[in-house]
Formats: structure tokens, C-alpha cells, sequence
């Protein structure tokens, strides 16, 4: 008899699971809201409903009226990525530093790993990691950038990315204090 | 200095009593307490250590050159697995010109693996090992990386090695 | 020694079946990495099985000879590139303990480190949980851990800029400190997290086909798991109650009261894949109450010990020392001649060793449970192969 | 208006032999590939966006409104892709099978009704046909596998060759108690004897039914390689089975006949249990019978929304249950499978001696009022369907994720 008990009991189990399993995908199927997949749009570079958190690593960039041209981020850099030149004496065709010429401020994303490490001694804190992320680009030499010139992470992308986060947390708070007086309410 | 954990101590003193003059060096109240033997006793030391001390687990298996002529040295991190762990390093010291260990592998199954790597990165040869094969460098890589002398091939197999 | 697995199946004499060597790796989607598996089969059963390892040796030890000591914190988070926090702690508690004593790791910074390290745990344990359902052919329970270990990933994206190679535990303390932004994060993380660790036992562990592909599969005896080294959740799968945040608290572990999940065969056999399974999933859990209590208790002050300058010169000596990573006990020996650059740095792998006793626990499984061990393991190949 | 006179209209009064078969094969092989293929792009759509939600992803969006045409891209894809035959294989056999496979699949289309009269062949042995053609498929499978020269392909062809011939047994107890009760092996005669009210429908037509309909459903699972079943093509241990060397428009005519088969096999159980094209309710079926389009139209209508809520179950089930290993699943097929197929065989046939029959059959021929074994029948259906129910919602609300779950984004 036991074995007839064991053959029923083996289906029970199964099928017992087999339901509560379904019963957990059909919640999830019939709840739209629970999808969290953000569409990668080329036009909404920060969704709106989020922002890029203010220490992400991105591409970097330099704020070359600062620099005084001490190559300690050169040095500092693992797996040396950062070419600069310069002098102390001013020459045609220079960047203005604080008190140098630099000629070139190059930094090679193809070697970069982006861990941080040439921001932190600088003296002058000129160089920071934007939260520009898209590095996409069809020849290698698109990975080096000329931190002189092109400014991939500008003040205008700062201000807006600020503005989005001032949004967000008002909107936040506002659905806080919304929250709040419900349950006061109810 | 850290104060020396009693357990250290009582397992040093046992072997001690075992071994006496075998246990050519002992510094037990350093940041890390280790005793030293020759290639010889090792099997041996290796045999009492797991059987009475009840070190049932080799932790780790460095192989160090040490430079300028010091030769190559085995340092053998063993611990036991009870729930008051205690553990100490045996360090052995062989020539650069013939460095032979005599293997454990009989001792702590997980030296096989150990010994393999220790001969493929630094090339401690382990005697009685029962497939001495190279473990995470090529089957038919030249020369043993993590030596001081050691000097990087610039192609493997006509592939060139540092890319600029 | 073959599992006595209801599942061995008897040749028949006249059967005559001739072994063919399967090639299982090192690009195949169960390997989880880069992991060979020379396997003899006679038909679905594994006669014996011989793992090659290697192919993703970067001579992490070689560039720790060649690099400053806190260049290669970073390199430490390409190990186990699971729980890079972990790998960064191990290395920096080396060097650190060539310092010796004066050198004292302000109260701030251990408690950043406990919750990263924690958090990085969960990370870790999810991705293990979601890869081991698709190793056994359930699709959704991968991407619901995925949702949850996204959360904790976009925490690490606040608190140190990257989302898995951190480089944030610096010998001394911590690299940034934690504002109250990211403590809320988190401990809205924890409120939510929860119950959804209750939404995967009932989808995957209670699940009676998940149980009859893992119960008495791959039955890992505590002689052979101590033998070979086996630590962490493989070895705790066995019953052996090991977990060094509890036998040699490092940190501030002693003062959060959490227990240590031991398997005790409730499906199948001791230190059979269920279990190794379940004691991750608890393993959860009591990370997460570690996180909680850690969260409530972090105090304000500096988060790196003054003594340790720009440039890091770590004193003559060599050190042992080991941590609990979520693959087991991750170990480093550093050697030091007081320069910058370290003399040699040794790192002992967890995944190294379970991924060793693989052969001894396979013989006489299916092809099927092959790939079942296998994800038990839970091994990274980064670590594996450094 | 059947095939013949519209040969006759289009070639003339006696074309001769062959080219009236090529008129009656164009005449009806032209409709299905076409239905064929959208029920593939369909159903293929339907996976991908049923999958996405349950695992709370968006899936496919960018092509078309909400992904539509996703599928259609795909195959533009596939068409334009290169054709790899791998070298050492066994290149005709290579290029062989996936036309075997497809064609068993092809083939059992010709008994699948989509109305009263919306039918090929009207075969009066149409479930033995089917039976014979469904393992085709099978043969093509085990080519692939052995012809593409890969351990991985003959392992899942071998996996396949004993899944696909093991689970026909309780299909095909399956097919004998649906014959038992109907008395007829010819699909039309199945789905005659079903019209009228819902009761009507075999399902309930006698206690075991539902056992038997649940037990089909399982192992037509198991022969389309689906769900619980999905050894041969299991993605995480042989790579992708016995299709991994093939790409291009050979592993779409592989994707489409598997797809294809899911949409055989529920159609048929929906012909077999749920009623074929009557509605069950008995009212509207007469008012439509009168007109052929109409009646046409709803039959058509109905039956495939049937099998697409059959299929949308198979898909439920593919996205939520972990693989079954190789014994397992032998175990399964030979200690639960056909026992219980035996058993539900013994029982309708009992049940369709002893029970007494309705004995006035109305002027159409459908019964007139409900047969004593049908409403016994019923009762043990809803007495199932609410403890099933009322038992499923116990389980569910047990679980502590339902106790603690907190379902806020």
C-alpha cells in the first residue's frame, strides 16, 4: 500500500508546486507596473525618472583653467592612459593654465579602466569623471580624447543633470508628504 | 608585538618534541608565526602535523623567489578545521639551481593543485607528484613567470605579445 | 565512490557501449566562464571527468610585482569579479596587517565595509541562485534575481561610481564616504528585499522538479570537502558550520549577531547540490539582517586611518591572512620589502578548490547533473584561473 | 463548393490526372503554408511577449507597434543569413532534415479542421493518421542530429528519439479513449458528437475524461519538446540540441515546425476534448449552422481561440517549471503516464457500455438532450475544477511570499 501512497503523493507534490510556481508568474504577468526595463533611448540620455548618480565613473573631463601641468595624474595612472604636454614658458597655440602652457591633454579610453585613481591626488582637483557613459565610436583613435577641446561631460550636461535631479527629489517629496497625508488621513 | 596565540604555541612546542633539531628556524610572537625544514623532513613533518596536530586543511601554497641568490622557498599555510581554528606556515627553502620539494599531495589532496601552480609559476619541482603538468600557464609555455630572472617571451606561437 | 543516487543504471552485459570523450568547455553556456571539462561518457553517464583550468590566467600575481600597492587594490576587484568589495578587503587587511598594530581602521570605515562586503554577498549569492535555476532549465527565477542584484549594483553606482569593479576599500579605510542618500538607499533596499527572498524559495526551491534535478546529486562527503580544501558555502553545504566571520571575526563581525546556515540534507542526502544551494539562499538573509544591524549602528567619524599617506609604503614582513568571501575563505600572502611596490602578493582562491573536486563528486552523474555540480559550485573562473 | 469543382472551374472540365492533382494540392497547400506561417509568427510574437512579462521585461518594441512585426524581421534575418553546413557532415541528410521534420508537421494539418466543412481531408480514420504522421517529425530530428557531426547534436537527437517515441504510448491511450467514447476515429464524426450545450463537450462526456484530457496535454508537451520537456534542445547542457550547426533558413524552417507542432497538438485537443468548432452554447451554434460562411467563420473563430489558449498555456508553463532530467523523465512516461492512460481507457469504456445512451437523437443527428454520462460526467468536472481551484488558491496563499510579498514597483 505504501508504494500506491508514495506514487499518489509524488504526483500531489509535483503538481502542488508545479501550481504555486505558475500562481508566481501569472502575478508578475498580470502586474504591467512590475516592469523595470528602461528602453535605451538615443533621445532620453538621463530617463526621467532617474538620474546618474553623481560619482559615476564616466568619461572624463578636464577643467584645463585650473591645471598646473604636475603629471601627477600621469603617473598615478595604472595602466598610463593620460598623455600631457606642456611647459612652464607661455608658446603660440598654448592652453592657458594656472601659471603653465599645456599643448596636449590626451586621455586614451581604449586603455582606461576607470578606476579613479587619477583624479584623487590632484592638487587642483581639475580632472573629474563626468557621467558621460556613451563611448561608442566606429576607429580606435575615437577612444582617445583630447580633454583640451572636446568636453564630453560640459557644464551645460552638468547644469541639466543637476535640474533633473532637483525635479526627481521634489517629485519624490511631494509623493512623500502625499503618502504621509493619506495614512494621516485614512 | 601580537600577543602569540596560545594554540600556536602548544602545536610549535609538539613539534618540537617530534622533530627537535629537524625544525631548523621558529618565529612564533612575528605578525606570522612560521617554522622552518629541510625538503627532507617535510613529508614527514607534513604526516604528523595532519595526523596528530589535526591541521586537516592546507590553506595555501605560496611559492617565493626570493632573489639575488636566496634561492626559491615553499611556504605552506596549514590550518585545522575546528570550530578554535588554528593554523601556522612551514617554510622550506630550496636552490634556484635544483629546486625539489618531495610532494604532499598523498598528505592533503588539494596539493595537487597547489603543487601544479607552485611549478607552473615559480617552478618548484614537487617529486612524486603524480601528474607534474602546468595548471594555468600554456601546456608548452618556456620558463616559470613569477621568477625575478624571468623575462617575458614578445611572441607565443607567432602571436605577438605586448600590443602597444 | 558513485552517488548512490536512485539513478545508476545497471549495464546490461551484452550491451556493449563504447565511452566517448565529451569536450564540455571552455566556451559552453553551463561552464559559467571559461572552464574546460574533459568528460569520459558511456552514453548520459560521466565515467570521469577532468577540469582544465587557465584560460583566463592574467598574472594578477605578476602585475602586483610591477604595480604600487594601491594600484593593485584595483586589479584585486578582477578576481572574483562577483564580489570585487570582498577581493578589495582581503588584499587591503594583507597589507594592513603589515602594519601591524599601530595602524587602527577608524570605527566609520569598518562599518562601511561590513555593509559593502554584505551587500556584495547578496549581489553575489543572487547571481549564483538566478544562473544555478538556468543551469537547471528555469529561465525566470535568473531574471528575478537579476531585478534584485540591479538595485544593489545602482547602490554601489552612489556610494563609489562603479556598478562591479569598485576599487573602494583602500588599505586604511574606505576611498569616499557614505552619505545619507545611500544609507536610505539601502535601507529601503532591505525593507523591499525580503520578501523576495521568500518569492524564490517558493519558485525555485520548493519547486519538486528543481529538487528531484538536485537532491542527491553530487553528494560532496566532509572528509573529501576538507581534503581538498573546499570553504564557504560548499563546504557549509557538507554540515561543517565554518564561516571565519565567526570562528576568527575580522572587521567588527563580533558585533553583529547573525548565524551560519548549515546544510543538514533535508531533501536528499548531507552535501548534496540542494544543499549547497539552500545555504545560500539562507545565507541571504542573514546577510541582509547583518546589513540592517550595521546600517543602524554606523557611527560618524573619518573613513581612513590617518597613518597611511598618499604614497603607500607597507613595512618589511610578510602576512597570511583570509576572509569570507561569498565562494569561501579568500586568502592573501603578501610579501613586502618596504618599497612601494609589493614583493610578491599570493592569492588563494576559493573557487580553486571546489572546482578541484569536481572528479570526485561526478563519477557515475548524468550529463544533466554534470552541469547541476558544476553550478553548485558556484566557482569564478576569474579567481580560479587569477 | 469543394476542391474538385473549383480545379474543374479554373482547368477546364477533365484536365487529366495530374494536373488535377497539382490543382487540388495548389488549391489547398497554398492556404495552409500561408496559415502555417502566421500561426508561426503569431505564436513566436506571443512567447517572446508572454516571456517578457512574466520575467518583468518590456520585450520586443522597436519593430512595430509593440513589436509586431518583430517576428517578420526575424525571418527577413534568417532568410539573409549565411547557410552554414558544418564539414564532415553527412551534407544530404544535413539538408534533409529540417524538410522531414517540417513536413510531419505539415502533413498532420491536412485532418486539423478550422470549420464544419473548413477541412482537407475528412479522412473517417483522421486520429490514426495523425498518430502515424506525428512521429515524421521524430525521424527528422535524429537526421539533424546525426548529420550535423557534433556531440552535442547527437546527444540531443538521441534524447529526442527517446522522448518523441516514448511519449506516443500515452498519446496515442489518449486517442483510443477519445475513439472509445466517440465511436468513430474520423475528426468531423469527434466534433459532431460534441455539438449542443457545453456539456456535451468529451470532456465531460464521462468522469476520467479530464484525467485523460490533463494527461494528453502533458505528453503532447513532451512531443513538441516543450516545457518540463525540452531535453533535446536543452539550451544550458547541449548547447541548442540537436539544431546547434544550423542557421540561417534551415534553423527557421526548424523554429516554424516546432511552432507549428504546438499549434497541431492543441488544435487537436481542442477537437478532442473541448469541442472543436461548436461554441457550446447550443442556441447560437443552430442559429449560425444555417448559413455555410457563417457558420464557417464562428467554427473557425472558435476553434482557434482554443488552441491559442492551450498554447498560451504551454508557454505559461515553459517560462515558470525547470527542465526534467533524461530518467526522470522515462519514469515519468512509463510509471505515470501510461498507467494512467490504461486506466482512464478501462473506465470510458466501461463507462460507454454500461451508461445507457440518449436515445433520441435530433433531427440533425446531435444528441437531443443531455446524455446521463455527459451530466455525471460535468459534475466530476466542476467538482474537480472548484476543489482544483479552491485547493490552487490554498497552496497559493500558503506561500510566504504570498503572505509577505509587497508588490509595489
Amino acid at each position: 500500500m505504501s508504494t500506491l501512497s508514495a506514487w499518489f503523493g509524488r504526483i500531489h507534490q509535483s503538481a502542488k508546486t508545479v501550481v504555486i510556481g505558475m500562481g508566481i508568474t501569472w502575478r508578475y504577468m498580470v502586474r504591467p507596473k512590475e516592469i523595470i526595463t528602461i528602453e535605451y533611448g538615443s533621445k532620453n540620455r538621463a530617463p526621467k525618472d532617474r538620474y546618474i548618480p553623481d560619482r559615476h565613473r564616466g568619461i572624463h573631463y578636464l577643467e584645463s583653467e585650473k591645471c598646473i601641468h604636475c603629471h601627477i595624474c600621469e603617473k598615478a595612472c595604472p595602466v598610463d592612459c593620460i598623455v600631457m604636454d606642456g611647459s612652464r614658458e607661455p608658446f603660440s597655440g598654448a592652453w592657458q593654465g594656472d601659471g603653465s602652457y599645456i599643448s596636449k591633454f590626451t586621455l586614451d579610453l581604449n586603455k582606461c579602466i576607470f578606476c579613479n585613481l587619477c583624479c584623487e591626488p590632484c592638487p587642483k582637483d581639475c580632472i573629474h569623471m563626468g557621467q558621460e557613459f556613451d563611448m561608442s565610436g566606429f576607429t580606435r583613435s575615437h577612444g582617445v580624447k583630447n580633454l583640451l577641446t572636446d568636453q564630453p561631460w560640459s557644464a551645460a550636461d552638468r547644469a541639466r543633470e543637476a535640474e533633473a535631479r532637483t525635479l526627481i527629489e521634489a517629485a519624490e517629496a511631494e509623493a512623500k508628504a502625499r503618502k504621509a497625508a493619506e495614512k494621516k488621513g485614512a | 608585538m601580537a600577543q602569540v596565540n596560545p594554540a600556536v604555541t602548544a602545536l610549535a612546542a609538539a613539534v618540537d618534541k617530534a622533530f627537535g633539531a629537524k625544525i631548523t628556524e621558529r618565529d612564533l610572537n612575528g605578525i606570522e608565526p612560521f617554522l622552518r625544514c629541510e625538503p627532507a623532513t617535510w613529508p614527514e613533518l607534513a604526516r604528523f602535523l595532519k595526523d596528530r596536530c589535526g591541521m586537516d586543511m592546507l590553506a595555501c601554497l605560496s611559492g617565493i623567489d626570493r632573489g639575488k641568490g636566496q634561492g626559491l622557498e615553499a611556504v605552506y599555510n596549514v590550518e585545522s578545521c575546528a570550530a578554535q581554528r588554528t593554523g601556522i606556515s612551514i617554510r622550506i627553502r630550496v636552490p634556484l639551481d635544483n629546486p625539489v620539494i618531495p610532494s604532499v599531495e598523498s598528505v592533503w589532496r588539494t596539493a595537487d593543485w597547489h603543487e601544479r601552480e607552485c611549478w607552473d609559476l615559480v617552478g618548484i619541482r614537487f617529486e612524486g607528484h603524480h601528474n607534474l603538468v602546468r595548471i594555468l600557464c600554456a601546456e608548452d609555455w618556456e620558463g616559470h613567470p613569477l621568477r625575478k630572472d624571468y623575462k617575458s617571451p614578445d611572441r607565443y606561437h607567432g602571436i605577438k605579445n605586448n600590443v602597444v | 565512490m558513485s552517488s548512490e543516487s536512485p539513478t545508476t543504471v545497471v549495464n546490461a552485459g551484452d550491451l556493449r557501449t563504447e565511452e566517448m570523450l565529451l569536450n564540455m568547455g571552455p566556451q559552453h553556456p553551463a561552464t559559467h566562464g571559461v572552464l574546460r571539462v574533459m568528460v569520459r561518457t558511456d552514453g548520459e553517464l560521466v565515467l570521469d571527468c577532468e577540469p582544465h583550468v587557465g584560460y583566463l590566467h592574467r598574472c594578477f600575481e605578476k602585475h602586483c610585482e610591477s604595480v604600487t600597492t594601491l594600484q593593485s587594490v584595483l586589479y584585486t576587484d578582477r578576481l572574483d569579479y562577483l564580489t570585487a568589495m570582498g577581493n578589495n578587503w582581503g588584499f587591503c587587511m594583507a597589507v594592513e596587517k603589515l602594519y601591524g598594530d599601530e595602524l587602527v581602521i577608524p570605527e566609520r570605515a569598518q562599518y562601511i565595509r561590513v555593509i559593502c562586503q554584505e551587500l556584495n554577498r547578496i549581489a553575489s549569492h543572487l547571481l549564483a541562485i538566478g544562473t544555478y535555476g538556468m543551469d537547471i532549465g528555469a529561465i525566470t527565477p535568473f531574471l528575478y534575481c537579476f531585478r534584485e542584484r540591479e538595485k544593489i549594483l545602482t547602490i554601489f553606482e552612489h556610494i563609489c561610481g562603479q556598478r562591479l569593479n569598485y576599487n573602494y576599500i583602500r588599505p586604511g579605510g574606505v576611498a569616499y564616504d557614505i552619505d545619507e542618500g545611500m544609507l536610505r538607499l539601502i535601507s529601503e533596499f532591505c525593507a523591499y528585499f525580503g520578501p523576495k527572498v521568500d518569492e524564490y524559495d517558493d519558485l525555485l526551491s520548493t519547486n519538486d522538479i528543481f529538487v528531484q534535478r538536485t537532491a542527491h546529486v553530487g553528494v560532496l562527503p566532509v572528509k573529501t570537502a576538507i581534503d581538498f580544501g573546499c570553504t564557504g558555502p560548499v563546504l557549509r553545504g557538507s554540515g561543517v558550520p565554518r564561516d571565519l566571520r565567526k570562528d576568527q571575526p575580522y572587521g567588527i563581525y563580533d558585533r553583529f549577531e547573525f548565524d551560519v546556515p548549515v546544510g543538514s540534507g533535508e531533501r536528499g542526502t548531507l552535501g548534496d547540490c540542494f544543499d549547497r544551494y539552500m545555504v545560500r539562499v539562507r545565507e541571504m538573509r542573514e546577510s541582509l539582517r547583518i546589513v540592517q544591524q550595521a546600517v543602524k549602528g554606523i557611527p560618524a567619524g573619518e573613513i581612513r586611518s590617518s597613518k597611511i599617506k598618499a604614497k603607500i609604503r607597507p613595512p618589511k614582513g610578510e602576512a597570511y591572512t583570509r576572509i569570507e568571501n561569498s565562494r569561501g575563505e579568500l586568502g592573501f600572502y603578501v610579501v613586502s620589502e618596504g618599497k612601494e611596490v609589493l614583493y610578491r602578493v599570493k592569492c588563494r582562491a576559493p573557487s580553486f578548490h571546489n572546482i578541484s573536486v569536481l572528479p570526485e563528486i561526478s563519477r557515475g552523474a548524468m550529463v544533466a547533473d554534470l552541469i547541476a555540480i558544476i553550478g553548485s559550485m558556484d566557482i569564478v573562473l576569474g579567481e580560479v584561473d587569477r | 463548393m469543394d476542391t474538385q469543382t473549383l480545379v474543374q472551374w479554373v482547368l477546364g472540365e477533365n484536365p487529366g490526372f495530374w494536373p488535377q492533382l497539382i490543382g487540388v494540392v495548389a488549391a489547398w497547400a497554398l492556404p495552409i503554408t500561408v496559415w502555417v506561417s502566421l500561426v508561426g509568427l503569431i505564436s513566436i510574437w506571443l512567447e517572446r511577449k508572454i516571456s517578457a512579462h512574466i520575467q518583468c521585461r518590456l520585450g520586443p518594441m522597436e519593430v512595430g507597434p509593440h513589436g509586431a512585426l518583430q517576428t517578420i524581421a526575424d525571418g527577413v534575418k534568417l532568410l539573409a543569413k549565411e547557410d552554414i553546413i558544418p564539414d564532415g557532415a553527412d551534407r544530404f541528410l544535413f539538408a534533409l532534415a529540417p524538410i522531414l521534420a517540417f513536413a510531419g508537421t505539415f502533413v498532420s494539418f491536412a485532418v486539423i479542421p478550422f470549420g464544419p466543412d473548413l477541412i482537407i481531408a475528412d479522412l473517417d480514420a483522421g486520429l490514426y493518421f495523425l498518430a502515424a504522421v506525428g512521429s515524421l517529425e521524430a525521424i527528422g530530428v535524429i537526421a539533424a542530429g546525426w548529420a550535423s557531426n557534433n556531440k552535442w547534436s547527437l546527444f540531443g537527437s538521441v534524447r529526442a528519439a527517446t522522448q518523441v517515441v516514448s511519449y506516443e504510448i500515452p498519446m496515442g491511450l489518449a486517442f483510443v479513449t477519445v475513439a472509445v467514447v466517440a465511436g468513430t476515429l474520423s475528426i468531423t464524426g469527434i466534433v459532431e458528437q460534441q455539438s449542443g450545450m457545453i456539456w456535451n463537450w468529451y470532456l465531460f462526456r464521462n468522469p476520467v475524461m479530464p484525467i485523460a484530457f490533463i494527461s494528453y496535454y502533458i505528453a503532447s508537451l513532451a512531443e513538441c519538446k516543450r516545457a518540463p520537456f525540452d531535453l533535446p534542445e536543452a539550451e544550458s547542457e547541449l548547447v541548442s540540441g540537436f539544431h546547434t550547426e544550423y542557421s540561417g533558413m534551415r534553423f527557421a524552417i526548424f523554429f516554424l515546425a516546432e511552432y507549428a507542432a504546438m499549434y497541431v497538438v492543441s488544435a487537436l485537443a481542442s477537437v478532442m476534448f473541448l469541442g472543436g468548432w461548436y461554441t457550446g452554447i447550443a442556441p447560437l451554434d443552430r442559429a449560425v449552422a444555417e448559413s455555410g460562411l457563417w457558420a464557417n467563420a464562428l467554427g473557425a473563430l472558435v476553434i482557434i481561440t482554443k488552441s491559442f489558449a492551450l498554447i498560451f498555456v504551454q508557454m505559461w508553463l515553459r517560462w515558470t517549471l525547470p527542465r526534467i532530467r533524461l530518467d526522470q523523465m522515462m519514469t515519468l512516461c512509463l510509471k505515470v503516464m501510461v498507467p494512467i492512460g490504461m486506466f482512464t481507457l478501462v473506465i470510458a469504456a466501461l463507462w460507454q457500455a454500461l451508461v445507457p445512451e440518449g436515445a433520441a437523437l435530433d433531427a440533425a443527428g446531435h444528441p437531443a438532450h443531455p446524455v446521463v454520462g455527459s451530466v455525471t460526467g460535468m459534475l466530476v468536472f466542476v467538482f474537480l475544477i472548484v476543489g482544483g481551484s479552491m485547493w490552487v488558491r490554498s497552496t497559493i496563499r500558503a506561500t510566504t511570499s504570498f503572505k509577505t510579498a509587497n508588490y509595489r514597483a
